[in-house]
């Protein structure tokens, strides 16, 4: 049953009456709600104070971005899990449309066509944009704010634009193809895992101890990544996993589309269902 | 150089609520909107004003690091714009 | 590099002059996009909403924090992103309006209200006319 | 006297209200509208409304990963899975 407008707007009217009004007591001290108070914990103070701190050799990171130290070197096993969740996901959707493929010749009988000129070529232009901007949002993700999965996320959105207005058939013409991008993603997983074991695999060779996700060096396990390479700060590992994250992510997301937008004949002649 | 820096800060102050009132509008047409391009027209237009309006707040806050932000905001809402035309004008998105 | 005074100064006052320009022209576009009658004679307050309401203030902003000595040298940094943002705007926003204008007309979605003649019409019939013959 | 009205800090806190709410009706309209296209572009204004305010609360980090998968990704997942379905939501005994 379709709702008339005015159910709408009163719905929308105490909604908003409610919220503001539940918004009024706790700021007024009802409720029983205490709003934390605004100054600097403890635990804030101590990754500000070490995030970027060479004086203090065994705790620092030596990134100047407190965020991507936090999410890379203080609790980077729970990234590594976060990030298993959504590559679980992504080879869901694949095993989801297994047995589709797609096939050149079929998609150039099928729908050849695309948007206006005029939204091609500012697209064409803005691609190259587009790419930019996520490598400086990955490759900087130690320094500004950003990251492997920000400037990743971004950096898909630049084949997915190409697919809808240039159509599929012109994207997997010029080579963009499932397989290749799950041979990207793959390496980009080993390289999160190979970065993850690099301080082990350093330690075992110089015969001291070393952790798991290590970064810079700690007491009782003095290796570490170089902080700096080549008169930049590279912050050790956290520049790797930034890197191998964005092309993971950005090869994730693209198999995801380039499988969603498959025509739907198609699908259904691949898969065996047949037209009603 | 204290001049120019309260000057400045002053100016962005009397242009907040401004802004402000023109997204309050933008939001309006946007909820009411009888069809589906008005609709996105209108977030269009607001998304584009709010990247300015970022911008302009960064210079406020004093934030260097804030200013990504707008760049980003712009380009994605120009890929909002283009896939809802994509789905009223074709059969199929991968078209 | 030291800027001289009145350079700064300048720069400073033309900027803002370019951004109270722009935000004037927002809130007019904002009251045309409400007022208006249908989409396509909404599409002119769009226009005035990302050109002069986006554009100009960006370029304002970066012509202003030339001059904001008080921002250190992060003020370049600042003046250039909000270059980029307006050069990405000045080339999005048309090409958007476009693509949401071709779309609402191909697919009927919003009517054409004041209209004396429809050239657009007589043409995309006579390719549906070729197409089939 | 000094102005306690105009102050930085209450503008920022009423803009914060001011989006918040405006979050929460594109969210309401998101849920209740039929027409699943309309719906992604309520949930379009919510996101901007998000975005917005993570700015303001000085998380550009969550900005700029919220704005892509927000604005860029997860309308046009919504808008394939919608294109090989059905447009508008049914009562379900038709």
């Amino acid at each position: 049953m379709e709702m008339s407008s005015g159910t709408k707007i009163a719905g929308v009217v105490s909604m908003v009456i409610v919220t503001s009004v539940l918004a009024l007591a706790i700021a007024a001290g009802g409720l029983g709600y205490v709003i934390p108070p605004p100054h600097l914990r403890s635990l804030a103070d101590w990754y500000l104070k070490t995030a970027l701190n060479p004086y203090l050799k065994y705790f620092t990171v030596n990134s100047p971005e407190a965020v991507t130290s936090i999410v890379w070197d203080y609790r980077g096993l729970d990234t590594l899990f976060e990030t298993t969740v959504f590559f679980l996901a992504i080879i869901g959707s694949i095993a989801l449309m297994r047995g589709i493929h797609i096939d050149v010749k079929e998609l150039k009988e099928c729908c050849p066509t695309g948007m206006s000129p005029i939204v091609k070529t500012v697209t064409r232009v803005t691609v190259g944009m587009i790419l930019a901007v996520s490598a400086s949002i990955a490759l900087h993700g130690h320094l500004t704010p950003g990251g492997g999965f920000q400037g990743g996320a971004t950096a898909a959105v630049a084949p997915l634009l190409v697919m809808v207005v240039f159509s599929l058939y012109f994207v997997s013409k010029h080579g963009l193809s499932e397989e290749k991008m799950l041979t990207l993603r793959t390496a980009g997983l080993l390289g999160i895992a190979f970065t993850a074991f690099a301080a082990l695999i350093i330690g075992y060779a110089f015969s001291t101890h070393a952790y798991v996700f290590q970064n810079q060096p700690k007491a009782e396990a003095p290796v570490g990544l170089p902080a700096y390479m080549f008169n930049a700060l590279t912050s050790g590992t956290l520049i790797f996993f930034n890197l191998f994250e964005f092309f993971a992510v950005a090869a994730g997301f693209t198999i995801v589309f380039l499988l969603l937008s498959i025509p739907e004949v198609i699908v259904k002649k691949h898969s065996g269902v047949s037209e009603e | 150089m204290a001049g120019i820096e309260q000057q400045v800060t002053t100016f962005t102050l009397i242009m907040f609520p401004i802004y402000i009132l023109a997204f309050t509008l933008y939001i309006i047409r946007a909820v009411k909107g009888p069809t589906i391009p008005d609709t996105v027209l209108a977030i269009d237009a607001m998304t584009y004003d709010l990247a300015a309006f970022l911008v302009i707040l960064s210079i406020f806050f004093r934030s260097p690091i804030l200013i990504p932000t707008a760049i980003v905001l712009a380009l994605w809402v120009y890929a909002l714009d283009v896939y809802v035309s994509k789905y009223l004008e074709s059969k199929e998105m991968g078209g | 590099m030291v800027m001289p005074d009145w350079l700064s100064n300048l720069s400073v006052w033309v900027g803002e002059i370019m951004i109270g320009v722009g935000v004037v022209s927002d809130v007019i576009a904002a009251i045309g996009m409400l007022r208006f009658p249908n989409f396509f004679v909404r599409l002119h307050a769009a226009t005035i909403g990302t050109i002069w309401g986006a554009f100009l203030p960006l370029v304002g902003v970066a012509i202003l924090s030339v001059g904001a000595d008080y921002l250190g040298s992060y003020r370049w940094f600042m003046g250039g992103g909000a270059l980029i943002t307006a050069v990405l705007i000045l080339i999005l926003g048309p090409a958007g309006s476009h693509a949401l204008a071709r779309a609402a007309y191909r697919s009927k979605a919003a009517k054409v209200e004041p209209k004396c003649v429809d050239h657009l019409e007589e043409h995309i019939r006579g390719e549906e006319r070729d197409r089939n013959a | 006297m000094r102005n306690v009205i105009a102050t930085p800090e209450t503008l920022t806190y009423g803009v914060l209200a001011l989006l918040g709410l405006i979050s929460l009706v594109g969210t309401y309209l998101a849920i209740v509208e039929k027409d699943l296209l309309k719906a992604v572009l309520f949930s379009a204004i919510q996101s901007t409304a998000y975005a917005f305010i993570f700015y303001l609360l000085m998380a550009p980090d969550i900005v700029l990963v919220y704005v892509p998968v927000a604005v860029g990704l997860y309308p046009a997942i919504v808008l394939f899975l919608i294109k090989k379905t059905e447009r508008f939501e049914g009562d379900g005994n038709e």
